[in-house]
């Protein structure tokens, strides 16, 4: 029915069970939107964020989803500008991933804050001082750089390829893409960092805060290095998912070699600075604020446990795995070393946003919990489904994966 | 002409072009932007000319002078007179926000009739004619069986008082009843011949030795606090606190004494035995003897264990207090027994602070036209001296809040089909008989007198007048009593206008010529004497003045029994059975005083903990754990009577094996749980806790 | 954000943060615009055809765009880059240099697995043939492979006459079963005549210039190669992955290759066999 | 010219009739205030001074629109001859009704102006910014803004928003550019509460 | 006139030993700033209350435990003012006039970030619209705008009162005021007097004098932030507790 959409000689699943697969989340992106109407219309009572705890499981979905899609940028920046070649295999998957992850990062800030028809004025009136106008305006500029990216993809369409001005106009833009490639590594370079920014600037969060190299903290270094790790292995991974699902062979195994050498000799850079950045805060920077850091990990639920977990289970031990040219040769164990530097990132993004904000500063506050409301998680889920229908219907009738046809008839 | 596609385009882009060379899109996104800023739903203050009235409060007998701030003629704030006499500057957190009272939510603007025996109560808006016909019927039933119409007042010595008076005198069975400080009154029946009205003088006392009473944050007047803290910075007052939770007056107390629950008494009556066997006393009454027999019992030893303190405590608190004169000891009336409030009113009348400056005073009567004139007036009676069942119609005047009465007592005294008629700004439900409710006017909307001043050296007089108009169909009390009298043929009350009264009145008190008067306008307190006229008067009180009487000279006071305190055994300390705790129902004022209060209290309630809301139980924290129990999780809280939720709140602070225990807002009250004495007031009751 | 903005002031932060905002914005845009300007000049200019094609090529399976002389043995392994067009490769005329057409070579038709190859002619990468006669004007068929994978088509969609064609650009179309095919132009030239291909032909086309510069167009040995090459991979794609190769020597081809392999991705095949991605 | 452009510039030219004409009448919605008042009966026949009406109260307010009950002081009875004051004697005095003027220059309540620092201490005269409303001989149409809801003297008279006179605008812009001229802070909370 | 001044920088200094916790200052602030009261669902995590009053412990189990209770408010913090940094569009200003530390709700945009840069809890988000109950509405303060559901807002030493005694001062012709003139609803309301407010740059001021005695302190002082309202007590334990440092050469090189 719908073959004149998709891409000559690959081949995809009936138009039936494409429905199957995509109404499960059809149908969470729709309960997802009523939780968000929800929140606009009466209000951001409708989740369980409070007073205390003002940033709750939205922005740490933000700073998961914006680290993760960080594979865009990274990839874009290799292969358009470092020239490697065979991460084309991977390039228009990548700009999907880092479309979706961004667009929904954006949407869900929408929900988040209180007045959405007021976030123009941060355009309007910007605080060049504030971490969260760098990534304002880095963000919505670098999802207008993914948009364009997205743009011939979507032309390079069976269908829509036919028509000559969309042809040529993609033909032109694909000239250029280089510029988009330069620009977006640029705007992820900052928004990245002040990401991580948004955190170590806060001077009342000893836990979070880190002294500042020229006019950035630590963690805004830490990010960015952080983000440009785990990029490529996310790439990698949802490659491997999508290949999983499929029963298609998506990119040649070099490609997915190469993806997990490039993060894992990132990742190995990031977990030496995020140690020396960690002995920092624990010898000077908390004690110097009043805090000896020993006394964020008394609380049961964020021992030393966690820290261990972020640094070494999921960031030291990917990353010598990610080295070592056996261990990535099998696929197995070059997909469980991707899985753990994901899992360290998102370790590291909860440390940052949720446990900062659990452990008490003033002498008599006490620890705080937080539990997100039904609104809150069912909104994470409609990202969650938006990505799965956009990335869906972008592998059904675009080409992401421009080696599979090859390989298919391998 | 053929139109294409390519033409509309054309079209389309110089008209996007046209529009971004115009006003529109700039326009539009400036005034939208300005819509974001200024939603038309939320309410925009009232502008108007700004201006400062001045009044004094209505809410309780301290009579605290207030300054409202008015836009227009609309209260929008209040704040206390800093030169007033009575309040010096100082509001409590109910006064500083009465002015919302007039838009409570349960805010009565119609005569209703509810009908709440069933357990599903009903409520029947009626006019106010056909609601007076149903109560004179009533009355006229009572007469005519020999059954009793009860008028209870609240706040006694007012002029709408002595109406009440006059009416209960007006019928064969009448009875006046007051509900004033109930440890004053044990004290009062305690001698041989009523003494007078009687006060705590607080202000002269050397030595404050409180069993409970919550001095220092919201009993009598607000400026206690200060005043205490000035005067123990002179070293010139002490505060022991007696008292098993950690109040914020036993925080602030000179010596906070954590006792047992329910075991003031014994603790009174271990120092009575101190102060006996030491001779400490002062004034030997003739039965002192056959008192000291009686109270043998209680040797600090034996206290000590009662009571859970050491000896020490009961031998250096005994000294200090018979040391220090004038001290005085006083007892929370509201959450003792009465066995207890002798007890402690016994320590006052050994060591001589009865009718003593810095003691217990005897106030002066004020003047009043009504006592004067031809009609005659019931005398005053106690709710105990009435028989059980025997009330067959109850009048509440619930104007002007006041102590109220617990609802366990009031329906012990009423008949089965006895009806309850209140008089109040508020819907208030007491589910045990038919009730008719009368809309009365709110503070700041009505002209109302104060008097009393339970806490001070002498009585005072003040107006409150009103700022704002008062929604149609408020009745006031005096013509509340008036109608209600003709209604039910009472004929021998004073008529004439509530001003007209007060008007008299002020004749009256400017005819005896003495005590001293305050005038808001320029702070000045001079001698009532100086004024020129009793529309001077008027016109002073009118405008936040105040009106003292001068104290009492001493004179001789009649007989005491002492043996009238009961050593009753329910004063002992009652452990509870393992796994039970002691329940210790906890009286703030948020929860009995619900509709009296602004919606505002919820920011100290609901919003910051620093009141009890909710339903709320607050554990030793080591009894907590014992009992696996954590902070923030559900319970069960079950005693004999009944069982309800609550939630835990482990505190330090509290005494081990004891539950202290607060009820939400119009829920089932904790009090419901609790054992009571036979003159209604609370025993403590053991408790089982379990997690839901 | 701009310096009439209530609230703006010329500061180092402000300066330097919106100035480097605005840069980006401006690029991004100026981008934007310059690749708007360059399809609005193209599309006037009628470079379509040559950009499809270009389009079209790389997206083509690299085993698709072998160079013609990794076919003839030439390179070990070559991938074209220059859209099959030879005409501007250097490669190309540098290995051309010292061969030049000799008639010596011209042999009767190669018979190769039962296809008939005639070497009278040129052959596009497209499988097409051209054939020059004396006035000048150049016939366009489809060569023996290309007609048994096309057989009887569904439809067939000819130029019109008088129209241009160029080279690589689409000359014809066909609809075989769900597909529909276009050929490649192997001339640049105008449509003199077209037909149903009943004839052998389809295209007569007469040349915009008197010389012909045909270095694009496989000729002599090339031929066989290459089609060998084709008709290799032919078999592979149409083979049953447990059996191996099937159509191995010997046999006569079928006529209509589609029909007589149900259930095969013909979509594909097609598209690889004309170069379509 | 081309003939492909005529779309173009039919386009081009709809809108900006549109925008500079249709738009700017259909963005205000017209109101006439409740009564005519003429400032310069009350100045020149009746002798009054500003301040007789808009004084400045001893808590530092200012009294802007004076209530009925100054009304009052006068015309408790009508005095003259004019339809209005039949009107304000009838309607107003008489029910004791305050008069629902359409004020020209209200801010929104986010806005503090204190009138007492600005004439008193900057000596500003009342004309800088109310224009020569003093000298009226009756009073304009108020125009209410259909989105914003404020008058139209706010964004000024001038669609593309082009001050024309010190008066002619009372924006937040229009504030602050004049306390920049003076060298007066410009800090949020001197002109918002 | 001003300019041979210093500029004012206003304080508080909070006598907890005077502090009951009867809660005035929170219903005072709450009047005087058109604070709604609280939405049904309302907690102490989600409510509004610019001036917050907690009781503090010192953790020793009955009858040994003692207990005093904090007033909080916006602390006013003079450097490095963590909230103030941090918004993205300008919604939170120190003004360098009074050193107060403004909130505009009508810039906010409802991030919440400053919150999150708070130590001291002193923001509050408005979850719900404001709503009173019928009628109350009308005793709003006109000096003060009522703010909406999905902004931010706190403590600003009530200003509208600050602007009211300039505008009286005005009036008279002068450009100062006097410190009499100027108290917030809290101070004013307290009827304990346990608030000390006024000028910290005028060392001949009482809160000058309390805040430098060696019984005040601040909360956090460590992070540098220079809040403007001390604390002070004579228990022993508070100040253990509040880990506050005394050194009074410190206090003295701030405001000498």
């Amino acid at each position: 029915m719908d073959k004149k959409f998709i891409s000559r000689g690959v081949s995809r699943t009936s138009i039936g069970n494409f429905g199957l697969w995509i109404s499960p989340w059809a149908l969470m992106l729709v309960v997802g939107l009523y939780a968000v109407m929800l929140c606009l219309f009466k209000g951001l009572n409708q989740t369980n964020m409070d007073n205390r705890f003002a940033f709750g499981l939205w922005i740490y979905l933000d700073l998961t989803v914006i680290a993760l899609g960080a594979g865009a940028f990274f990839t874009g920046f290799l292969l358009y500008i470092l020239k490697r070649k065979e991460l084309k295999a991977v390039i228009n998957s990548a700009v999907v991933i880092g479309f979706i992850c961004y667009s929904g990062a954006v949407g869900v800030l929408m929900v988040d804050v209180g007045q959405p028809l007021r976030a123009w004025f941060t355009f309007w009136h910007p605080n060049v001082h504030s971490m969260l106008t760098e990534v304002t305006f880095c963000i919505t500029c670098y999802l207008m750089v993914l948009a364009i990216e997205y743009v011939p993809v979507i032309l390079k369409n069976r269908k829509i390829k036919h028509v000559s001005s969309m042809l040529v106009f993609e033909h032109e833009l694909h000239k250029l893409i280089v510029v988009f490639a330069a620009v977006g590594t640029f705007l992820s370079f900052f928004h990245q960092g002040s990401l991580g920014g948004l955190y170590g600037v806060l001077i009342g969060r000893p836990f979070a805060f880190r002294p500042a190299l020229g006019i950035w903290p630590t963690t805004f270094f830490l990010f960015i290095i952080s983000a440009a790790a785990v990029g490529p292995s996310f790439i990698l991974l949802t490659t491997a998912l999508v290949s999983k699902i499929t029963g298609k062979k998506l990119v040649k195994p070099e490609v997915y070699q190469l993806l997990g050498k490039i993060s894992g000799s990132i990742l190995i850079v990031y977990v030496l600075l995020k140690a020396i950045d960690t002995l920092i805060w624990i010898n000077s920077t908390s004690p110097s604020l009043g805090f000896s850091a020993a006394s964020f990990y008394k609380f049961s639920g964020f021992g030393t446990w966690i820290m261990f977990a972020e640094i070494v289970l999921c960031g030291l031990v990917p990353a010598l795995m990610l080295l070592n040219q056996n261990i990535r040769q099998q696929f197995r164990w070059l997909i469980t070393a991707a899985l753990l530097a994901c899992t360290g990132i998102v370790i590291n993004r909860f440390v940052m946003t949720i446990q900062t904000l659990a452990l008490p500063t003033l002498p008599f506050d006490a620890y705080m919990s937080y539990v997100p409301s039904w609104q809150e998680v069912a909104t994470f889920l409609a990202v969650l489904a938006y990505g799965m229908l956009v990335y869906s219907f972008s592998f059904r009738y675009l080409t992401l994966f421009p080696q599979e046809r090859e390989l298919q008839s391998l | 002409m053929n139109i294409t596609r390519r033409e509309i385009l054309r079209f389309v882009g110089g008209s996007a072009l046209g529009i971004l060379l115009t006003p529109v899109p700039w326009k539009a996104l400036d005034d939208s932007a300005i819509w974001t800023q200024n939603w038309p739903w939320i309410p925009e203050p009232v502008r108007g000319e700004s201006s400062y009235k001045l009044t004094s409060c209505t809410l309780c007998s301290a009579s605290c002078g207030l300054r409202a701030r008015c836009i227009g003629n609309q209260p929008v704030s209040l704040s206390g007179i800093s030169a007033h006499p009575l309040n010096s500057g100082a509001l409590c957190s109910f006064g500083i926000i009465a002015h919302h009272l007039r838009y409570h939510p349960a805010r009565l603007s119609r005569p209703c009739r509810i009908s709440g025996k069933a357990g599903a109560s009903g409520s029947t808006a009626m006019a106010f004619d056909e609601l007076l016909l149903e109560v004179a019927a009533a009355i006229n039933d009572a007469s005519a069986s020999s059954q009793t119409v009860a008028i209870v007042d609240g706040r006694p010595g007012r002029t709408a008082s002595h109406l009440f008076q006059q009416f209960a005198a007006g019928l064969p069975n009448g009875k006046y009843i007051t509900a004033g400080e109930s440890s004053l009154e044990i004290l009062g029946s305690m001698f041989e011949k009523p003494p007078g009205p009687l006060a705590y003088d607080l202000d002269n006392s050397k030595m404050i030795l409180s069993f409970g009473v919550p001095l220092l944050d919201r009993w009598g007047t607000p400026a206690r606090t200060a005043r205490y803290l000035q005067k123990k910075s002179e070293g010139k007052q002490r505060i022991i606190q007696v008292e098993t939770l950690q109040s914020r007056t036993a925080g602030m107390a000179d010596r906070w004494i954590p006792i047992r629950p329910g075991t003031e008494a014994a603790f009174a009556l271990g120092i009575a035995h101190v102060i006996l066997k030491d001779k400490l006393f002062r004034d030997a009454s003739k039965d002192i003897a056959e008192f000291e027999t009686m109270i043998a019992a209680y040797p600090p030893s034996a206290v000590a264990e009662i009571c859970g303190v050491s000896q020490d405590f009961i031998r250096d608190t005994a000294r200090e207090f018979s040391a220090n004169r004038p001290s005085v000891a006083v007892i929370d009336g509201s959450a003792n027994s009465r066995h207890a409030l002798a007890a402690v009113m016994a320590l006052n009348i050994l060591v001589g602070n009865v009718g003593r400056k810095g003691g217990v005073v005897v106030h002066r009567e004020i003047p009043s036209p009504v006592a004067l004139s031809k009609n005659k007036m019931s005398p005053i009676s106690t709710l105990d001296a009435i028989p059980d069942h025997s009330i067959r119609a109850m009048l509440i005047d619930e104007s002007l809040s006041g102590s109220s009465l617990p609802d366990g007592l009031l329906q012990k005294k009423l008949t089965g089909n006895g009806i309850l008629v209140s008089l109040s700004p508020f819907v208030t439900e007491r589910p045990f008989c038919t009730q008719y409710v009368i809309p009365s006017p709110v503070f700041l909307e009505s002209l109302a007198e104060l008097t009393g001043q339970a806490d001070r050296e002498s009585s005072s007089l003040s107006l409150s007048a009103p700022l704002v108009p008062e929604p149609a169909g408020m009745v006031d009390p005096i013509q509340f009593i008036q109608r209600l009298g003709s209604a039910a043929g009472v004929m021998n009350i004073d008529s004439g206008t509530t001003e007209e009264l007060l008007k008299k009145r002020m004749t009256a008190i400017y005819s005896e010529k003495r005590g001293s008067i305050f005038n808001a306008s320029n702070g000045q307190t001079s001698e009532l004497k100086g004024l020129t006229s009793p529309d001077e008067l008027w016109n002073v009180l009118f405008a936040g003045g105040c009106w003292m009487d001068s104290p009492e000279t001493v004179r001789s006071l009649p007989a005491v029994r002492l043996t009238s305190v009961s050593t009753a055994d329910r004063i002992k300390n009652i452990p509870p059975e393992s796994n039970q705790l002691l329940l210790l129902p906890c009286a703030e004022d948020v929860i009995y005083r619900n509709s009296e209060i602004s919606p505002l209290m919820s920011k100290v309630g609901q919003e910051s903990g620093l009141r009890p809301s909710g339903c709320k139980v607050y554990l030793q924290t080591a009894t907590g754990d014992a009992l696996g129990l954590t902070d923030g999780c559900r319970v069960m809280l079950q005693t004999k009577k009944g069982s309800m939720q609550a939630e835990v709140r482990l505190d330090p602070s509290m005494m081990p094996d004891v539950a202290a225990a607060y009820s939400a807002l119009n829920q089932q009250n904790i009090i419901s749980l609790c054992e009571m004495n036979q003159d209604a007031s609370l025993q403590p009751t053991p408790v089982k806790i379990q997690k839901v | 954000m701009f310096p009439w903005v209530y609230g703006f002031a010329w500061t180092p932060g402000n300066i330097i943060f919106l100035g480097i905002f605005f840069s980006v914005v401006a690029i991004i845009g100026a981008t934007v615009l310059i690749s708007l300007f360059r399809t609005y000049r193209a599309l006037q200019v009628n470079k379509t055809e040559a950009i499809r094609w270009d389009s079209e090529f790389h997206d083509l399976p690299a085993t698709s765009r072998k160079c013609r002389h990794e076919l003839s043995g030439e390179f070990k392994q070559r991938t074209c880059d220059n859209g099959f067009d030879c005409r501007t490769c250097a490669t190309h005329a540098k290995l051309i240099q010292n061969k030049t057409l000799n008639s010596d070579d011209i042999e009767l038709p190669i018979q190769l697995f039962g296809f008939t190859i005639p070497t009278d002619r040129l052959y596009h990468r497209g499988h097409t043939w051209v054939k020059s006669d004396a006035s000048g004007i150049y016939t366009v068929g489809l060569d023996d492979f290309a007609s048994r994978m096309v057989g009887t088509p569904d439809g067939i969609e000819l130029p019109a006459i008088g129209s241009r064609v160029q080279v690589n650009g689409s000359a014809w179309r066909f609809k075989k079963g769900e597909s529909v095919m276009r050929i490649l132009s192997p001339l640049d030239g105008e449509v003199v005549a077209a037909s149903d291909g009943s004839d052998g032909w389809y295209l007569k086309i007469k040349p915009l210039t008197k010389e012909v510069d045909t270095r694009h167009l496989l000729r002599d040995r090339e031929v066989a190669a290459w089609f060998l090459r084709e008709f290799e991979q032919l078999q592979e794609k149409l083979a049953d992955p447990k059996v191996g190769l099937t159509l191995a020597d010997g046999g006569t081809p079928v006529q209509d290759f589609v029909k007589a392999y149900p259930g095969v991705n013909w979509d594909g095949i097609l598209g690889d066999v004309f170069l379509e991605a | 010219m081309k003939f492909q452009f005529l779309w173009f510039l039919a386009g081009l030219c709809v809108m900006l009739f549109i925008g500079w004409i249709v738009f700017p009448y259909a963005l205000y919605e017209r109101r006439e205030q409740p009564l005519q008042f003429s400032h310069k009966v009350h100045t020149e026949t009746a002798g009054m001074s500003c301040d007789n009406c808009h004084a400045f109260k001893e808590d530092g307010r200012f009294t802007g629109i004076p209530a009925l009950s100054k009304c009052m002081e006068c015309h408790t009875d009508v005095i003259g001859t004019s339809p209005h004051e039949r009107t304000l004697v009838d309607e107003y005095v008489k029910q004791n009704r305050e008069i629902p003027w359409l004020v020209y220059a209200r801010q929104p309540q986010n806005a503090y102006f204190s009138h007492a620092s600005h004439v008193k201490l900057a000596g500003l005269n009342c004309d800088r910014c109310h224009g020569p409303h003093g000298t009226s001989d009756s009073l304009r149409t108020y125009a209410r803004n259909r989105i914003s809801g404020y008058s139209r003297d706010i964004w000024g008279n001038s669609i593309s928003g082009i001050k024309t006179a010190s008066w002619d605008g009372m924006k937040m812009d229009d504030c602050a550019d004049c306390h920049n001229q003076h060298n007066v802070p410009n800090t949020c909370l001197k002109c918002h509460k | 006139m001003e300019s041979n001044e210093k500029k004012p920088r206003y304080g508080m200094v909070i006598d907890l030993d005077r502090c009951n916790g009867c809660g005035n200052c929170t219903l005072a602030c709450a009047v005087e700033n058109n604070v709604p009261p609280a939405h049904e669902n309302a907690n102490e995590r989600t409510g509004i209350t610019w001036m917050r009053v907690q009781k503090v412990d010192n953790n020793r189990p009955y009858p040994e435990n003692r207990s005093v209770y904090f007033p909080l408010t916006c602390q006013q913090c003079d450097h490095h003012t963590p909230c103030e940094s941090v918004c993205p569009q300008k919604a939170v200003e120190y003004d360098t006039e009074t050193g107060i530390v403004a909130q505009i709700p009508v810039r906010c945009l409802g991030c919440r970030y400053c919150m999150t840069a708070c130590p001291y809890h002193a923001r509050y988000f408005n979850w719900w619209d404001p709503e009173w109950p019928k009628g109350m509405e009308t005793a709003l303060n006109p000096d003060v705008s009522t703010r909406m559901r999905g902004v931010v807002e706190k403590c600003n030493f009530c200003h509208g009162r600050l602007q009211a005694a300039r505008a009286k001062a005005a009036v008279e012709g002068r450009r100062a005021i006097a410190d009499a003139e100027y108290i917030p609803a809290c101070a004013e309301s307290c009827p304990t007097k346990a608030i000390y407010f006024g000028n910290l740059a005028d060392a001949g001021s009482e809160v000058s004098r309390l805040a430098k005695e060696k019984n005040s302190f601040r909360l956090l002082e460590q992070l540098g932030t220079e809040p403007k309202v001390y604390f002070r007590s004579e228990q022993s334990w508070v100040h253990e507790q509040m880990n506050a440092k005394l050194k009074t050469a410190e206090k003295e090189k701030i405001h000498g």
